[in-house]
């Protein structure tokens, strides 16, 4: 049995020059390989060590995906501490929450902006933050601040340091404490031991053979558990490179110089690049987009018969193959997605659109089903699963049952427990199996279909099953609609406040000479409400088709002046929407929708500008 | 008024274009480290002030003294191996260059190899442009310019073009700071990112900071000294509350005839 | 040996005439740097072109005064076909992007010239067709070429007569752009094209104009040119005197065109005969032109008349 | 679409100073290189080198130059063929009158220097006259060099017209003779030509990758800025007259040397410099390959229009007629070309890369 420094240690023995981290800083790619990881991680752990970390101690790594980040988790756990990841934005009460319920009294953190957050969070048990960017912190006083290279001076490389803390790790260790996100129930702290993380990571890296040669690409949020398994775990398990982007802003621009074989992205990610580029496309010439078009029915007319299991007739063939060589090879050389052999998503139902195209193209995209309490995986489809309903078959020695409808699971990844919290924990693992409060079922083959939140379902006054996850779902697979909330439990009838994705609406009214001054005055346009009316009459239509949605059609929409955004604590860092704190902030406007009225003005309490919000009826 | 030593004196500047008088008598002190906002309506002359304090126009009488040195009739060039950068206010980058390359012309008086040896791209050559793209790479990042690097400046929005030429005239390495309308034609969120930067230059690296601006309230809040021109001529000079309440200059504002 | 009074007014007189002939080609320079901020390289084989039109057709046996207004014609067709396939596509691209396709289009006129006509070199006896036509009635034969002797100055009847047409060219001009409202629209034009545009006046129609009325100007210019130095390529290369000839005056300054085209015509005679014999060269008057200009220049960027700009930053 | 980008990352500043950061081009340009040297003195005959590849090459050195000072550094010039003219007749009196140890390569490079100088004397007057009134400037040094060599006839010794170029100029400390090869061969001149022009374009493509070329394209867009943020101006300018002039010179002796294989006044006329000018424009101002690009079109335009039209109207049209067509076109072509595509053949090019890289999508 491993722990990450075991893993590290070896992969300094038996690799000691391969790539280990690659974070891009100051426009260029700057690499540490295993031995000099483990070189850093030494002196790192030594300079915490001095500073009061001791086994079980939990430390604060707030700041951005950067190799410094992860080597700091190495060292934290090389001490026997645990790592509370904290996601470069994080600030004000949220961080003030997650630095109080999770004991953090040591914080690794990177620059003055997060420095502040932490001096200004209202939390006093922290006691010491190092800081490793000390640029424009010349005037700080404060006596808990330590720049990380005055704690690291005069400490030299030890491996054997290293080896000796070695010995007394041990994988039933806890190695991280992750918040659940959030989006339904309050936000919990969550213990995961080193052999949970390590054993789920193998049991994908096996699966998938993913190894020394790949290339990660880390750029969710640290605190993001997906990217506590998919980066960090995978990278040392493996020993695969893990690239980490140089802003929040070069994502794209990183991925394509990397050209990562292996990535996870939550659905928006791959939202975002089906929208870019058909947006991208609109404004093609038209000789461009028509072959463009038909490269695409193309490859979706083939990947419709691999997904209904027929065999498609040669000519189809013929055209999917100069389809994507001719069109789709090159588009994923643009988004940097050439050498990706295995995409995978999760932690929200991606679109069907979505997931087909991407099937389509020749990306092989995965859905994951997982949770915090989970290592972030619980199960995956495989490649040939071609249809997005399901979520694939439990990862190695995991199991899964429905009962109630409720799905639970137990296996190696599953979590030590929540933090500090017996009943809580009591609450989550009953004889060995973890809830997920996620209701779903098994299909004949095993694989797991999960419906959506136990919480978000519930019915109509009328009597009739409501299921708000599906609807959102199918309104976000239109490209216009970014976000979309759906509301009906207990209430007479389902209504959606939907947000429109700026920059492919802003191409389609400028196609259609549309006058508007901003995304608030395009979100109000008459032409964008009939546009997205004629879409939901459109899912109307298919609810209809099924008795047992028939009773879900929508009835009233808003379309919102702006996108739920992650500053106003709408929306969680891998863009969930937080579905309370939603319904709370925009309470006025979703009574008007359980009105008659024809337009809702407020006061947005964002810009304290006050907006009409036309309300429409389906 | 303003504590610190003077770095710039400005002397009873006159200047005439033809007939007309666009400065007319001016005396100002700006003292080191601090941010020196120069004000007034639209026509008061103020970029006329900003190019004779860096020597694009030559005053017909008065004097301009920077760090103790009388710098009226220096050209620009020489104003600039004083330590003195600026930004124009209708953008003056090289609309043919990237942001990268616009960025590294602001290293010019750091380069000490000969043209032979940059076409040779040999010894020093090749060190310097590695040192200078350090260089560069510093102020890239602490204006959040990573995302386009290799983007032709002409194909920018205006307030990204705005803070590159920021990006220019900081990296290198100026002792003062002259910024002609920085925030014009900016949004809100924009006008309020190039006040947190002007700020923090001023902070971090101790560069005194001349800055014109039209509009009154955005300058208000970061700098320590106010100057108000009017027509070619000095109204008000103190700090911010001090102008605000002055009442020539509310004059001027508001518009009243004199 | 004295100093020769009569030769030297001789020459200063001759300079002053071959001046005013500069000036009438830098006039055709002017007109469109003033209106679209162009330098207008084609000049000179519009010149040609003019020139060659009018040449073939009275060589065809068309009489003068159909030929002069054909030819004119031409020239106005001619600037309309600029504005509209050169001038308005190119209209917001940089003057050195404009000054390119100017060029391009002394390439285009040349070959059209030579196709449409031919490329021989032609002599052009002006003299014989204004005697023709003008049927001169007291049969002075003042246009035959010929030389009038006043006190001891000989001058050659030809220039004097070239030296008068062009002039009341320049004056036609002078008052066409001052008084007219067509002028004025031009004047505004070259002042400010967007507020000029704001203003109502329809950029193409003055540049088509101007382009026209280079072309008339062009073809007088041509015609009084090409007696002297024959109707070929060279008239291309005699047109590039007239370069320092608006450059002294100041590309943007009619006036100028004037003055410039006077100090160089005089200049030029001066150097050739003085200079060259004090350093004991011939043949300078083939850059000394330049030389006198840069001279000018090097005091006054701008030129004599050129607008003096305040740099704005 | 050929492109594969993914996957390619810089891992020091350097790398990002490589002269083809996409490997494909790296290749390709490899490739084209080993094949100019290694396959083209083979296969080419006497008349490919002699009438096509020589002339390109020494044209496209002048293009080049006028390319630095035009394109680069936006100071304007007609004077072009009059700085070859000095180019050409120095190296040929360098070559006339210097001990044995001197050889072509470095007698054209010590006429590139002077007329380098002399390019900065002419240049002078950039320090107070911008834009189009420069042109008087250059104008006079194209009228000064022809007037100069025609009035002293010392430096075409005593010649009358032109003088035929010896061969012994070519030898080159007698390597020929020890490899059995004749280095007056067009084979020779046609390497020696590729050798110096490769060297110098080189050399022009680091200087505008450093921060001269920086210099020089600041004072191009917006000399007030430079000189406010520390340029100096004058120098520049100087100096971009100095390397233009330079690069010209040595155009003009390849011109003789290896082309015309004679020297004259004649063939640096004005209408000299307007071809150059052409070359420049159509190739694209401010891009060194650029410069190449518009030396192929111009000079084989009027050979392939005539070729064609000999070959689709089998000798119909008279060779006058074809000329003038072949101008007409030409001029049609320019303005076309810039109504289209302002930064001519090098900007189509790279517009056409462009549409490459981001094939399906327009951008």
């Amino acid at each position: 049995m491993d722990t990450f420094l075991s893993l590290l240690l070896e992969r300094a023995r038996k690799s000691p020059d391969v790539p280990a981290f690659r974070t891009k800083q100051m426009g260029i790619w700057n690499l540490t390989s295993w031995s000099q990881a483990r070189d850093q991680v030494s002196i790192l752990a030594q300079a915490l060590g001095q500073n009061g970390v001791e086994a079980g101690t939990p430390v604060g790594v707030f700041g951005p995906n950067a190799t410094d980040f992860y080597l700091g988790y190495l060292a934290v756990q090389s001490l026997g501490g645990i790592v509370v990841p904290i996601g470069t934005n994080t600030f004000g009460e949220e961080l003030g929450q997650q630095v109080h319920s999770a004991d953090v009294e040591h914080v690794f953190a990177f620059e003055q902006q997060h420095v502040d957050a932490l001096l200004e969070c209202g939390q006093t048990c922290v006691k010491r933050i190092f800081y490793i960017n000390g640029r424009g912190m010349e005037n700080y006083t404060q006596p808990e601040l330590m720049l990380l290279s005055d704690a690291t001076e005069g400490i030299e490389a030890s491996a054997a340091f290293l080896e000796q803390m070695e010995g007394q790790r041990n994988p039933q260790e806890t190695a991280t404490i992750l918040f659940t996100s959030g989006t339904g129930r309050s936000e919990r702290p969550v213990e995961l031991s080193h052999g949970a993380l390590i054993a789920t990571a193998r049991s994908i890296a096996r699966r998938e053979t993913i190894t020394e040669k790949d290339e990660l690409l880390a750029y969710l949020p640290l605190s993001v558990s997906s990217d506590f398994l998919f980066s960090f775990s995978l990278a040392l398990t493996t020993g695969c490179t893990l690239n980490c982007p140089e802003s929040d802003d070069t994502v794209l621009q990183n991925m394509q110089e990397i050209g990562p074989s292996v990535l996870f992205g939550p659905p928006y990610v791959y939202k975002y690049i089906y929208t870019h580029a058909s947006n991208r496309i609109e404004s093609a010439r038209t000789f461009d987009t028509k072959i463009y078009k038909s490269a695409l029915r193309a490859v979706m007319t083939v990947a419709s018969h691999r997904a209904a299991g027929q065999k498609g007739s040669f000519t189809d063939w013929l055209l999917f193959m100069f389809a994507r060589m001719t069109t789709f090879s090159p588009f994923c050389n643009i988004y940097g997605l050439s050498r990706l052999r295995l995409a995978l998503t999760g932690g929200d139902a991606i679109a069907p659109d979505v997931f087909n195209f991407f099937r389509a193209i020749g990306i092989d995209l995965r859905e994951t089903y997982g949770q915090v309490e989970g290592c972030a995986c619980v199960t995956m489809q495989s490649s040939e699963d071609w249809n997005s309903d399901s979520v694939g078959l439990p990862l190695d020695d995991t199991e899964v049952r429905i009962e109630n409808g409720e799905i639970w699971f137990r296996g190696p990844g599953q979590m030590k427990g929540i933090y500090k919290n017996p009943e809580a924990t009591a609450d989550s693992i009953k004889d060995g199996w973890v809830r997920t409060h996620d209701a779903g079922h098994l299909d004949d083959q095993g694989r797991l279909h999960v419906h959506g939140q136990i919480a978000r379902m519930g019915s109509l006054n009328g009597g009739g099953a409501f299921a708000s996850d599906m609807l959102e779902t199918r309104l976000r697979s239109f490209e216009y609609i970014k976000q979309a909330i759906v509301l009906g439990d207990e209430r007479d009838y389902p209504v959606a406040v939907v947000t429109v994705d700026g920059t492919i609406t802003r191409t389609w009214a400028d196609r259609r000479s549309l006058r508007y001054t901003g995304y608030a005055d395009l979100s109000a346009h008459a032409s964008v409400q009939e546009m997205i009316r004629e879409y939901i009459q459109k899912v109307n239509e298919d609810l209809a088709e099924d008795p047992e949605t028939s009773g879900m059609q929508f009835r009233r929409f808003a379309i919102l002046n702006r996108e739920f955004m992650a500053s106003a604590g709408e929306v969680t860092p891998t863009r969930k929407l937080r579905c309370h704190e939603i319904e709370e902030k925009h309470r006025g406007l979703i009574d008007a929708l359980y009105s008659d009225a024809l337009e809702y003005t407020y006061t947005d309490p964002v810009d304290e500008e006050s907006y009409t919000v036309p309300l429409g009826n389906v | 008024m303003a504590a610190g030593n003077p770095i710039l004196q400005i002397d009873n500047i006159t200047l005439a274009f033809g007939g007309v008088t666009a400065l007319n008598g001016i005396s100002f002190d700006v003292a080191e480290g601090e941010i020196c906002a120069v004000i007034g309506p639209n026509g008061a002359g103020k970029s006329s002030m900003l190019n004779v304090i860096n020597g694009v126009y030559v005053p017909q009488e008065g004097r301009v003294v920077f760090k103790g040195q009388d710098c009226t009739r220096m050209r620009p060039r020489q104003i600039a191996q004083l330590g003195m950068a600026r930004t124009f206010q209708n953008i003056g980058l090289f609309q043919g260059m990237t942001v990268l390359e616009n960025i590294l012309t602001g290293r010019c008086m750091k380069i000490r190899s000969t043209w032979l040896e940059q076409g040779l791209n040999i010894g020093r050559a090749r060190r310097e442009e590695v040192e200078n793209r350090r260089a560069v790479e510093e102020v890239i990042e602490f204006l959040h310019l990573q995302g386009i690097r290799k983007t032709p400046v002409g194909k920018l929005p205006y307030g990204l073009q705005k803070r590159v030429e920021l990006a220019r005239a900081l990296v290198a390495e100026p002792t003062m700071l002259l910024q002609d309308e920085p925030m014009t034609g900016m949004n809100l969120e924009e006008k309020k990112d190039m006040s947190c930067f002007a700020l923090e230059i001023n902070r971090e690296y101790g560069t005194t900071i001349v800055l014109i601006e039209h509009d009154m309230s955005v300058v208000m809040d970061i700098s320590d000294h106010v100057v108000v021109l009017d027509y070619g001529a000095k109204i008000g000079d103190g700090t911010p509350d001090e102008v605000k309440n002055n009442q020539d200059v509310i004059d001027a504002y508001l518009g009243v005839t004199h | 040996m004295g100093f020769d009074w009569v030769f030297f007014t001789e020459l200063i007189v001759g300079g002053l005439m071959s001046g005013v002939m500069y000036s009438l080609v830098a006039i055709g320079f002017v007109l469109i740097y003033k209106s679209s901020g162009i330098f207008n390289f084609a000049q000179g084989t519009m010149l040609l072109f003019a020139a060659l039109t009018f040449v073939k057709l009275t060589e065809g046996g068309v009489n003068f005064w159909v030929a002069l207004p054909v030819s004119m014609g031409t020239m106005v067709v001619f600037g309309i076909l600029v504005e509209r396939f050169m001038m308005r596509p190119l209209a917001n691209q940089s003057l050195l992007s404009l000054f390119m396709a100017t060029v391009g289009l002394a390439i285009l006129i040349e070959g059209l010239a030579q196709y449409m006509w031919d490329s021989a070199i032609h002599g052009l006896q002006l003299a014989d067709f204004l005697d023709l036509a003008l049927l001169d009635p007291v049969n002075m034969t003042i246009f035959v070429v010929d030389y009038i002797e006043w006190l001891d100055i000989l001058i050659s009847k030809f220039d004097i007569f070239a030296t008068i047409v062009a002039g009341t060219m320049i004056l036609i001009l002078a008052v066409f752009f001052q008084k007219t409202r067509t002028g004025m629209s031009l004047r505004a034009v070259s002042d400010d094209h967007l507020a000029a545009m704001a203003v109502g006046i329809p950029l193409s129609r003055v540049w088509a104009l101007v382009w026209a009325v280079t072309g008339i100007i062009a073809l007088i210019a041509g015609l009084l040119w090409a007696e002297r130095v024959s109707v070929s390529f060279t008239l291309v290369e005699a047109v590039l005197k007239a370069l320092p000839v608006i450059l002294i005056g100041g590309l943007t300054s009619i006036p100028g065109a004037i003055v410039g085209g006077l100090i160089i015509g005089v200049g030029e005679k001066l150097g050739e005969i003085y200079l060259g014999d004090l350093i004991g060269v011939q043949g300078i008057e083939t850059w000394f032109s330049y030389f006198i200009a840069l001279v000018f220049l090097l005091f006054r960027p701008s030129g004599l008349f050129g607008l003096k700009t305040i740099e704005r930053v | 679409m050929i492109y594969r980008e993914t996957g390619t990352f810089i891992t020091s500043y350097l790398e990002d100073r490589k002269l083809f950061p996409i490997p494909f081009d790296k290749w390709a340009m490899a490739v084209f290189m080993l094949f100019m040297v290694f396959v083209v003195p083979f296969i080419a005959s006497d008349y490919w080198l002699a009438a096509h590849l020589i002339p390109i090459l020494a044209y496209g050195t002048a293009a080049l130059g006028l390319n630095l000072l035009t394109g680069m550094t936006g100071q304007l010039s007609l004077g072009t063929a009059g700085f070859m003219c000095f180019g050409a007749f120095f190296t040929f009196n360098i070559m006339l009158r210097s001990p044995e140890w001197m050889n072509l390569p470095l007698a054209m490079m010590l006429a590139g220097s002077v007329t380098g100088v002399i390019g900065i004397i002419f240049g002078l007057p950039s320090i107070r006259i911008k834009g189009f009134y420069l042109l008087v400037s250059t104008l006079a040094a194209q009228y000064f060099a022809l007037w100069f060599f025609r009035s002293y006839p010392y430096f075409l010794n005593y010649a009358t017209a032109t003088v035929t170029l010896p061969d012994h100029h070519f030898d080159f400390y007698g390597i020929g003779d020890v490899f059995g090869v004749d280095m007056a061969s067009f084979e020779a001149k046609y390497l020696m030509s590729l050798g110096v022009v490769s060297a110098l374009a080189l050399f022009a493509k680091n200087l505008m990758r450093s921060a001269t070329g920086r210099n020089f394209m600041a004072v191009r867009d917006m000399d007030i800025a430079a000189s406010v943020i520390g340029i100096p101006v004058i120098r520049t300018k100087m100096l971009a007259f100095f390397v233009s002039c330079f690069y010209c010179g040595v155009g003009g002796a390849l011109f003789c040397y290896a082309y015309l294989q004679v020297l004259g006044i004649r063939t640096f006329e004005m209408n000299r410099s307007f071809e150059i000018l052409f070359m420049a424009i159509i190739g694209g101002l401010g891009s060194i390959a650029g410069s190449f690009y518009g030396t192929v079109l111009v000079y084989e335009f009027p050979i392939l229009f005539s070729w064609a039209g000999d070959y689709l109207f089998g000798g119909a049209f008279d060779t006058a007629v074809v000329d003038n067509v072949a101008k007409i076109t030409y001029g049609i072509l320019i303005i076309a070309l810039l109504i289209r595509e302002p930064g001519g053949l090098a900007a189509l090019w790279a517009t056409a890369k462009q549409k490459l890289r981001t094939w399906p999508f327009p951008h």
